[in-house]
């Protein structure tokens, strides 16, 4: 087994599939997960594969520590029920876990966001005469707000990491406290109901982290990237400081459960 | 309560009236009551006002045929099939239509406490939002929070201290109580009530919370069947109004052990950008249709079939769904 | 969160600290989790804080153990078989423990909002009635709402008003969040997945309501089971903490599909009006017995077998019942 | 079948079975009832069997429209679940039916009543003082404050009909205002959540409803009983201006049902 614990090299793996082993390391034996559709699904499956058997994800829609036999193409799919523990509903998700404080670990996409990890998944331009239109929140900002740790999933683009979003979507660590709208730290809007927050972004092309006061820094690289292409793609000025490496490529036991094990019909990983 | 009236499409449609608050079944692209919707916009309904919990294909769909002024919800599209709602994306560009956006946890909370007779839930979930923000309250800057609308109460929320342990300020949202739920939901029995297979999605709230309530089924069953397991049923026959027996009324959504999301379809629909495509799409599928059947012969048998669900695992192991 | 751990009635009930909030599932002489009572008894728990939905034979043997100090709850009886809690009864009037009574509805809103992380329950039911006379405030008279007991609000309610639908006042009632919950439940799963057969009373938010969760069940199955039908469980392992095996935990309380209620033992019980039959009653039942398995002998195979439900009705068919 | 709906005559009936059969009179057909144990689940089922096929029943444990083949001793009885319609819990009997509005009558109990229907059935003398402890509300008080109609069924004594009872368990048509303590009427303090009241009061000797103001008034008088041991036995004085006759007994069928179909096993007619 030791050849299959072996990292892959370059070439011996796609992008997505380091994105999805980066994302899987953030997943600690246990959590509480709670995730959408997609790549987050994916990185799930592997950590549990690997070295998070005992964690547990729920999906939105009401399914709960599912083990499906084939990958769901939605939160509400036939399949996510296989073998859970739990198959209810929205409020389950919601209320009796999320707003409950049973969340460990969110894991969320977004289209836009700023160095305190606000993300916007709504709007482009002005709310009230918008440019484009996204999907919305959904459970985003829900799981972000509430969740103790939350990664996101997002492509490294310089328009996407801005100094300011369009439409704050879901909480970063300074927010505004409405209805006045001041700016303050996620800790004093939430009081005795904070939780946690946003812990991790990941890209196509480095992982981020925040520091103690709430500001996002560049972690590690991803293989055949440098500081300065991720310098180079993002809005705002970036705390490259911090910087501990390059990002660990996938191991090839990893890409082998991905694509014969977790993914073996193709759906996100063609 | 007398037991629930059994209807037909065009009957229940009919029930809803323009200018209603309404609202649905379902999770994005599973278990929606399609058909009703279909032949809302065949009645050619006018400025509804939907809340949802999330939008999906019925409900852009309604929205692309310009029957819907007012849409509330926390999210909208077609999932892995079709990110983002396009119908309303044009329209809330195009300012046809008024958008009022929500988390998840809002609009389920707001939906329960309608259902529980509640006159507000208290949430604590995406605070710091913009989802709060006043000067985005497109409601209130139509001059809808006037107190004169019966589905739109005078503010978006409120904030509130904790008197009881001092945890700090949380939100409370209103109530809703939408005019009509259509529901779709696989089975019902004789005497009205109403069985899902496995995820119940929003739908006991959904149906506790509406005024008038329409559900659309693959099934009349005997109520006795039904009344062998208690525990999995989600409603009881006094607690909606109308049955529309009507196999396949969720198409091109899904049913967790009937069929598949046709995710063809979806994403074929998805494809549409403008105004004149999706004429053509309801041209063809809803107003170039004699009747319900003739939509299911217009899909054809091998379609079908390929979505019909395995009565083992609940979905289609024969639909193509990757690229292996 | 790791899986629930597997240990004995006696690891159990040690958990249970000296002036610990507690709570219970089941429904006054159904499901309950007696055995768990009889040790706490048999470890000379005092001090204990009671909240409680509506409380049964468990918690009234509690009070008349005298390890009770502070009771919330709604209700304390058995039903037809004894009307009135005794042991409560014969306390509160002596003074020798505080009691603030409820609702039915407002214990369980303030449950859920423990359940769910909510500050409070809106409800507007038993308005107009002595449960919100501050004069029969026994808490706030005590002394005890001064915001230093972590398991007392500061207020036994506020009236709040609608201000989306001016709908007038309703009360908001506080959550409650327990130190400890026990729960019988007939069948646990190994990796801790909770099943109940049938109604639900108010167990699945006693879960989620309390810090500590200790569930005492008559089987131990494979998870794979229960997970085969994911919409017929209560709870997932990791909202449970402890899981006790122990056959016939809550008799003489019944359990449906597993035993009846033992009418004649909760008659027997409910005839006592002293302390010294209550201790006699203690002596024979509690201290008496060296352990589960000795009480059960003492009960004897007989009195078992009658009470044992059949398995397709979930009750018992050979228990006497009435005078024919 | 003339015979069967022939009235019985004194002597072919018991004082419980008359308070059984005025009791389901008061059941409509499709009403959604909220009833505890004993005789109100006897006289449901009474009607169901009569006049009110449709009428479906609520016990608080939470199984809605159940047809036991057994009588139930205990509202959370295994036997209340045999073809219901739904076995749930108490959030949804509580918050899910009553609190949402959907039911038409409650059957209650109570061990003290004033004119106004006040009912306690909590303590006697001072709360903080008691001299006698009953079982506490359950859901006495909140059926009784929701349901559009609610029915009390009573031992009939001058020191249970009495001029103010000593705790407001369930609250009548004049009921105090909290945390002020003023006096008003229900409808004032209910404000848009007002549904109803009590409408009727069921003893062992007659039968009382309450006018446009919210007092009780005496309305029909049970076989072997006057108007004037009526008044003998209320402590407070007592409207008799309207008596509309006398209580009709059960008839023979309504006996019949009732000791052969709905209680064979004599649990609650001995």
């Amino acid at each position: 087994m030791s050849h299959a614990s072996e990292y892959c090299k370059p070439g011996e793996f796609k992008p997505i599939d380091l994105l999805a082993a980066a994302a899987a390391r953030e997943v600690n034996d246990g959590d509480v997960v709670f995730a959408g559709t997609g790549l987050p699904m994916l990185a799930i499956t592997l950590a549990q594969q690997e070295h998070a058997p005992n964690a547990v994800c729920i999906y939105e829609a009401g399914s709960i520590d599912g083990r499906p036999l084939h990958t769901p193409t939605s939160v509400g799919d036939a399949r996510c029920t296989y073998q859970a523990s739990k198959a209810a509903g929205l409020f389950e998700a919601f209320y009796g876990q999320l707003h409950s404080g049973t969340v460990d670990l969110g894991f969320l996409g977004g289209a836009e966001i700023d160095k305190y990890g606000n993300v916007n998944c709504t709007v482009l331009g002005d709310y009230n005469h918008p440019k484009k239109r996204f999907t919305g929140s959904g459970g985003n900002s829900d799981i972000c707000s509430y969740a103790k740790r939350t990664v996101f999933i997002m492509v490294q683009e310089k328009r996407r990491f801005k100094e300011q979003v369009d439409y704050v979507t879901s909480p970063g660590w300074r927010v505004k406290k409405w209805p006045s709208g001041e700016w303050v730290t996620k800790q004093e809007v939430y009081k005795s109901y904070f939780k946690g927050g946003v812990s991790t972004v990941i890209t196509d092309m480095a992982v981020f982290r925040f520091d103690e006061t709430g500001e996002m820094y560049l972690d590690t690289v991803h293989p055949g990237f440098t500081v300065q292409d991720v310098i180079d793609n993002v809005g705002f000025k970036l705390n490259v400081s911090r910087v501990s490496g390059q990002t660990l490529p996938p191991t090839k036991k990893q890409v082998e459960l991905l694509y014969q094990v977790i993914d073996p019909e193709g759906i996100f990983l063609p | 309560m007398s037991q629930p009236k059994k209807i037909n499409l065009a009957e229940a449609a009919a029930l809803v009236q323009d200018g209603d608050q309404i609202t649905f079944s379902g999770f994005t692209i599973w278990r929606r009551p399609v058909a009703l919707c279909y032949e809302l916009i065949r009645q050619r309904k006018k400025d509804l006002h939907l809340f949802e919990v999330q939008g999906g294909f019925h409900s852009d769909l309604l929205v692309g045929a310009g029957c819907v002024k007012i849409w509330e919800g926390a999210w909208m599209g077609q999932e892995m099939l079709g990110k983002i709602g396009e119908n309303l994306a044009r329209k809330q560009i195009s300012g046809e239509i008024l958008v009022d956006d929500y988390s998840h946890g809002h609009t389920v909370g707001r939906l329960m406490a309608g259902a529980l007779g509640l006159p507000f839930f208290p949430c604590a979930l995406a605070m710091g939002t913009d989802i709060f923000n006043p000067e985005y309250d497109q409601l209130a800057k139509a001059g809808l929070r006037d107190g004169r609308h019966r589905n739109i109460p005078a503010k978006k929320y409120i904030m509130a201290d904790d008197p009881f342990f001092n945890r700090g300020e949380c939100a409370l949202l209103p109530a809703v109580n939408p005019d009509v739920a259509l529901v779709y939901a696989p089975i019902v029995g004789d005497e009205g009530t109403v069985r899902i297979l496995s995820q119940s999605y929003s739908d006991a709230e959904v149906i506790k919370a509406s005024k008038t309530v329409i559900v659309i089924c693959e099934e009349i069953v005997p109520d006795s069947y039904l009344r062998r397991d208690p525990a999995a049923n989600l409603a009881s026959g006094y607690e909606i109004d109308y049955i529309v027996e009507c196999p396949w009324a969720a198409h091109p959504t899904g049913s967790q052990f009937y069929y598949d999301a046709d995710a063809d379809f979806l994403k074929a629909f998805n494809k549409i950008r403008e105004q004149k495509a999706f004429d053509e799409f309801a041209e063809k599928w809803i107003f170039g249709v004699k009747s319900h059947e003739d939509y299911l012969e217009k899909l054809g048998v091998r379609r079908l079939e390929e979505l019909r669900a395995s009565k083992i695992s609940g979905y289609s192991s024969r639909v193509k769904r990757g690229t292996r």
